[in-house]
């Protein structure tokens, strides 16, 4: 037997005859982390879609500890290919622990399942996570974030050889992300190899033994991570040299815009008072848990505040839907992309101009004008699609994230609230996404600014809120805003102890 | 509940076409009729839209302790069994119009299915002079239709030059009637005359034949004696000279046959103690001479 | 030249190949079913037979329009048939009350629609407003609308007494029946509520995702109350058709098995139960499929025990031909 | 003291308001309806009457059972009224054939479970793999399976002519009807496997989210298909009931409507039609709503013009209490 658990020769793959993949011929070792980055729409999880058997490649072969396979889900599963897809695979209905031995359910007497135990393990995986969650607890009713750890406990709690990692820390705090690394270099001394994709370069750099880079579906190079620093990993993604990450930080006046006072919702949130100034980008930090989303989701009138008021420009306004919200100009760019973000069936252009419609229409809508707003979103972020008319389950994720985004902002809002906007974005269209915000901003348009990478928040914020269960701990200034201060505030204890 | 008073539990199905209507009809009224010279007798009416429906109504009456059973019962072998239950508890049977499998009513009050076919079939002819082109319009394919039909057919046989071009089911629908009837008329370049077994169904086969500007049809056929069809027939429309009857109102028949029972009542100018066993009500043939005898302008068939 | 010829013949595969089966299948099955039909029977090409299934089409058909909104919202309405016997039944009243001239049709149409409206703005309401499943809702009501018909009439029939009425269903504009005329006119106008208008597009979203949809402000509930709305209208409207149809509507048989015609007509016509999208014109094409099949039905003679294995064998059929490749 | 009383007050409050109206909402429609029922009638609680209402139920109520599985994995099946006609009729044909003893039972009883299973399988098999609609699949057999019925007895009655067969259908064991006996054990039975077996969770997955279920290596087609034929088993064992206890099957009124009572069992029981989770125990309950509604509409005498009107009302109200909050 070889030291390799998989190799692909020739790997390429075509949508409809479009060649989304191309000549990939690598081998990967047993026991290593083997990282993949590429720009957004460069083909990573189409890779590794092929390698567990949810789309069969085109041309090529794959070999699985040298035997050629032509890979279906049963087969991969069977094989010990696990995956932490990119979008959630688990099904609302179910609750944690369902979801999590589901297809390989444990079973007395070889007919009836054997629930205690698999409530048991799943407390077990969660804790090595050092999550709580319930396991008896219905999915739909998790945070995203939560949603994502049970995603890495399920992958986790079968037995693999190989498990493939889709950009699984995109929602993830700082604390998540190392509990996950931690557990990630446990499973490699147990000889599992481990496939990892983000955008995250700093991560992938830290953690992987090997780097694949990809761009337009091409292969680029393999580099050892010790043999390459992240600005070059950037550039070679992009075939480009990338400038400075983050635009300079724009001086917000001294007016508020939205006022928010004593807001509480039941169980959720708790006394929560802040006010946002225009022009300014107002970032929110915070663990998973902490209610940003919850946050967000009552002021644009999702949620029912049970009391406080809300003020947009001095005045008191009662928004008690996303309707009212958007006529007192509030957008929000929600985290949960594909449970309420984009309808997937969808066009592009039928969801970018979803919110917005009524600005195409007169009596009927202008479908001429509609095409020409998506066509200029499509070149303002780069959003790779065959036509105008895809429906958007056919694009990658990031480029679904682009729409999403472009579907809020058509809207022409006075106030944004982006909850984790850089969610699966390539490092370019990153900053591309920062620049605009930063040309919104300057426009006099106010940010809200909710995400979990505290590197973005301190790039971007002039003053970052930071939330611990469902109250506000501290509102961060100038040269507070640091990494040290903000999970002070975000987790109740220094540094170094957690 | 008074000692004397006397339950009678009346079941039949629900009106789903015009005939079934006339039944919910006139069994409310012979229910009124009874309760209004008898304050003793209590009724419970109830429609069952299958016969698995009716069986239950059957069994509800049971648990309301009725002392006799008026059914026309939807189909005759899946009601025996509980019918016989009920006749075994002591409960007076009248079955009208459908018969059971199995000999257990007290009185059996019936219309005459295969006599409606026979007359319709034996008046056709003759108007035919024994000779000419028809199509039919059955009714739902079920027991009674297949009788009516085949007694029918049998008749028609006997008549080497009619010809039965077609025969569908127009489910005693009138909007079903003119569809077929429309695809007839395209079908047909000439037909003599038309049996539609159905008041309701003829008339929507007239609406097509009006419609459609022929003048080839010498005459229709309907069946049951509804009052706008008789009306008809007794202003002398050319088309509708006839009609067979078929009437709903043997089920008033059939309750009045139960009270008279449970009251110890004989029929008048009958010299037998007991009710008889069994009466047939013969299919009558309706012409302009006598329908002014079957008109009732106020029920609702 | 053999190479030209090669790949001219591999072209028109992929041609065939490439057909979006999913859009243009409902067409495709039409044709055959029509090209078949042809040969299968004299009788089937002849005008007035075309015109008579069409006019046969149109009263289940104006109500499977309106369905296609419904289905397209993730919805359900079972009770169309029922509001057909009840709206029609109202319609008569209103025309005998007022004397049966012009003035009395047009008071009893605008009565109808009214009254469709109600009842449709009643089965919206309770599915939205209360949140009920809209296969309940509309079965109850299903239920209820019949036993209403069969209480105000005695289970009898409503009969008009105008001998204008009638024209509006019998009569012809232009060689083509009134109600085909309304049918088509129909097609053309929710054609373009769903393709061009922000309703239309609102409907799809609430049918894909509703919770997208609820983010996207929209009035999810607003959006799913019309779609009962829009159905309970287009009842009227078939109720009225069939009332001066027949100059009379049966409390007990009248709209019976339309629901059923309805959805089938529907999803023939290439929407899917689930919702999310949809297409009024194909929903046109599924209701023609079914009444070329009926009226086949009776042209071949096909023995009336065996007319329903055909029928859903043809139904089975139509639907096979567009399905979907995994 | 007085601070004690409101105390208790709030929590009494607290905890109806904590009830999990989705979980025992069933439950509470049912509790509310005995308890009218029982005031409203004096033949209610009659032991006779109630046994009466659980027998009358056990047919549709059997075939609900499976129909939850079908309806779980966000399917449908129209055909099971009309399947229930065509196997009785075989079942009666074998019986009839085989002289009609206790040996001719059994036959009958394993030829009719033998067909009940292939239709089910039939209508499985188009839809799992030709990917066709289940509502026009079953909406097609619907037709098919009363057609071959009809055109089988030349669309009259199939009569037993076995004296022993009535029997099963009638008989009581401790007090209990034999059909009620195994319409409560089936749903132990369902219970069980809906709960506590893989097939159970798989159906529950696959109704909720097909491609998930998918990707975790689930056989959906595979599981999918066996939802239809466990209705198609369950349609069998609601045949050999009903013809035994009607000791015919009538081949045009036979099984008319189970499809719309047993899809309403199981709503009523809680079961979302989209799919995804539902309860065996709640479609018992549900099917036992419909049973006393039928009950107390005959027992109470209401005008049968109106009782379609009081049905549709109450089918609406139980669901009523279930729903749930936005
Ligand atoms: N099912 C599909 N049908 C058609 N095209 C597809 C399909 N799935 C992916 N594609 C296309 O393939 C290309 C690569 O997509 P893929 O999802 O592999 O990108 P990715 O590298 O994972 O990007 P991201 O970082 O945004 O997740 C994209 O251009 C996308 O539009
Ligand atoms: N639909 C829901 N029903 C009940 N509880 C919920 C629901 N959604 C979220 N919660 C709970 O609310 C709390 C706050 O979650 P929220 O998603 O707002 O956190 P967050 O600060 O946005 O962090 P992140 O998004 O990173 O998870 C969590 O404890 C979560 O379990
Ligand atoms: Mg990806
Ligand atoms: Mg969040």
């Amino acid at each position: 037997m070889s030291e390799f658990l998989v190799r692909t020769e020739n790997i390429a793959k075509e949508f409809s005859g479009v060649r989304v993949l191309d000549d990939i011929n690598i081998k990967i070792k047993k026991g290593e982390i083997f990282g993949i980055i590429g720009e957004n729409g460069a083909g990573k999880s189409t890779f590794i879609k092929i390698l567990n058997g949810i789309y069969n490649q085109t041309e090529g072969e794959v070999y699985f500890e040298d035997d050629n396979v032509k890979m279906s889900v049963q087969k991969a599963k069977k094989m010990g290919i696990n995956t932490i897809p990119q979008e959630f695979n688990l099904i609302n209905d179910l609750n944690v622990y369902e979801n999590i031995y589901l297809g390989q359910e444990y079973q007395k007497n070889r007919l009836l399942l054997d629930k205690n135990k698999m409530r048991k393990k799943t407390v077990e995986f969660l804790k090595e996570l050092n999550t709580e969650i319930d396991p008896n607890e219905k999915i739909s009713n998790l945070s995203v974030a939560q949603k994502q750890m049970v995603e890495i406990a399920k992958a986790v709690a079968y037995n693999s050889k190989l498990l493939i990692m889709d950009e699984p820390t995109t929602v993830l705090t700082p604390f998540e992300v190392k509990t996950l690394f931690e557990l990630m270099k446990n499973l490699v001394k147990k000889g599992i190899t481990i496939i990892y994709i983000s955008h995250n370069l700093k991560e992938v750099n830290e953690i992987c033994d090997r780097i694949m880079i990809l761009r337009d579906g091409k292969f680029v190079c393999i580099e050892n991570a010790a043999d390459i620093n992240e600005e070059e990993m950037a550039n070679r993604m992009v075939g480009r040299e990338l400038n400075q990450m983050f635009p300079p930080k724009v001086q917000e006046s001294k007016e508020n815009i939205l006022e928010v006072n004593n807001l509480n919702v039941e169980g959720v949130l708790d006394n929560i008072s802040f006010n946002l100034k225009k022009g300014e980008v107002l970032g929110f930090s915070g663990l998973v848990g902490a209610g940003r989303t919850e946050l967000a989701e009552t002021i644009i009138g999702i949620r029912e505040m049970s009391s406080g008021e809300i003020k947009v420009n001095g005045e008191k306004k009662l928004i008690n839907s996303p309707t009212k919200a958007v006529k007192n100009n509030i957008a929000y760019l929600p985290e949960d992309r594909q449970g309420v973000g984009i309808l997937t069936n969808f066009n592009i252009t039928s969801n970018i101009t979803l919110i917005s419609l009524e600005k195409y229409t007169k009596f009927l809508i202008n479908h001429k004008k509609t095409k020409e707003q998506s066509r200029y979103y499509i070149d303002q972020f780069n959003i790779q699609t065959p036509s105008l008319d895809t429906e958007l389950q056919y694009l990658s994720g990031g480029n679904q994230q682009k729409v999403s985004l472009a579907k809020s902002l058509d809207t022409e809002p006075k106030i944004f609230i982006f909850d984790e906007p850089t969610r699966g974005i390539d490092v370019n269209a990153k900053m591309e996404i920062f620049n605009f915000i930063h040309e919104l901003v300057q426009s006099g348009i106010s940010c809200i600014f909710i995400s979990s990478e505290l590197e973005e928040i301190i790039g971007m914020c002039n003053r970052v809120v930071v939330m611990r269960s469902g109250k506000i701990t501290g509102i961060l200034e100038g040269e507070h805003i640091n990494e040290e201060e903000i999970m002070y505030h975000a987790t109740g204890v220094k540094r170094g102890v957690i | 509940m008074a000692a004397d008073e006397i339950r009678i539990g009346v079941t039949i199905p629900s009106a789903d076409h015009g005939w079934t209507g006339g039944i919910v009809y006139w069994a409310q009224e012979a229910i009124e009729d009874w309760e209004a010279k008898n304050p003793n007798l209590t009724f419970f009416l109830e429609t069952a839209d299958s016969p698995a429906t009716q069986v239950s109504v059957v069994e509800d009456f049971m648990v309301k302790e009725i002392d006799a059973l008026v059914i026309l019962a939807h189909d005759s072998a899946p009601l025996t069994p509980i019918v016989k239950q009920a006749a075994e508890e002591g409960i007076y049977i009248v079955s009208v119009d459908r018969g059971l499998t199995e000999p257990v009513s007290d009185i059996y009050v019936a219309g005459d299915n295969p006599g409606l076919g026979r007359v319709s079939a034996e008046w056709m002819a003759s108007e035919l002079n024994g000779k000419g082109d028809i199509v039919v319009l059955e009714g739902i394919p079920c027991v009674i239709n297949s009788q009516r039909v085949d007694a029918f057919n049998k008749v028609i046989k006997q008549y080497s030059d009619i010809n039965i071009l077609d025969s569908q089911p127009a489910n005693w629908s009138t909007q079903r009637g003119l569809e077929i009837m429309e695809n007839y008329l395209q079908k047909y370049e000439k037909i003599d005359a038309v049996w539609a077994q159905d008041d309701d169904v003829l008339k929507g086969v007239l609406q097509a034949y009006e419609e459609s500007g022929r003048d080839d049809i010498k005459f229709f056929l309907g069946g049951a004696g509804s009052k706008d069809i008789i009306k008809m027939v007794m202003e002398g429309d050319p088309l509708v000279r006839a009609d067979v009857t078929y009437p709903p109102s043997m089920i008033a028949t059939g309750i009045s046959m139960g009270v008279k029972a449970m009251l110890g009542e004989k029929l008048d100018g009958f010299y037998q103690n007991k009710l008889p066993s069994e009466i047939i009500l013969r299919a009558e043939l309706v012409t302009e001479e006598n329908a002014e005898d079957y008109y009732y302008p106020e029920s609702v068939f | 030249m053999n190479d030209k010829i090669k790949r001219n013949n591999k072209s028109i595969i992929n041609i065939l190949k490439n057909i979006d089966f999913e859009k243009y299948g409902p067409l495709l099955a039409l044709l055959i079913l029509f090209i078949i039909s042809s040969f299968a029977s004299p009788y089937f090409l002849k005008m007035r037979n075309l015109t008579n299934i069409l006019r046969q089409v149109s009263y289940t058909g104006i109500i499977a329009l309106g369905m296609t909104f419904v289905i397209i919202s993730a919805g359900i309405d079972l009770s169309v048939g029922s509001m057909t016997a009840l709206v029609g039944g109202i319609v008569v009243l209103t025309l005998n009350y007022f004397g049966g001239g012009y003035f009395a049709i047009f008071i009893a149409i605008i009565v109808g629609m009214f009254f469709g409206i109600i009842f449709g703005a009643f089965n919206g309401l309770i599915i939205t407003k209360w949140n009920v499943a809209p296969f309940i809702v509309t079965l109850g009501t299903m239920s209820i609308f019949r036993s209403l018909t069969l209480y105000i009439s005695g289970a009898s029939e409503f009969r008009s007494t105008s001998s204008l009425f009638p024209q509006l269903g019998m009569g012809y504009i232009l060689g083509l029946p009134i109600p085909v005329w309304i049918l088509l006119g129909l097609t053309v106008l929710y054609s373009v509520i769903l393709n061009h208008t922000k309703y239309g597009r609102y409907v799809c979203a609430v049918g894909s995702n509703e919770k997208v949809a609820k983010y996207s402000a929209i009035k999810v509930k607003m959006i799913r109350f019309f779609t009962y709305v829009i159905v309970g209208f287009n009842v009227a409207i078939t109720s009225v058709l069939l009332s001066s149809r027949l100059n009379s509507i049966s409390s007990s048989g009248a709209g019976t098995g339309y629901e059923l015609d309805a959805i089938a007509a529907v999803i023939i016509g290439g929407t899917a139960m689930s919702g999310g999208s949809g297409s009024v014109v194909g929903t046109l094409i599924g209701a023609i499929i079914l009444g070329i099949v009926n009226n086949m039905l009776n042209m071949l003679g096909v023995s009336p025990y065996l007319q329903g294995t055909v029928k859903g064998l043809v139904i089975i059929g139509a639907v096979l031909i567009q399905r979907k490749k995994d």
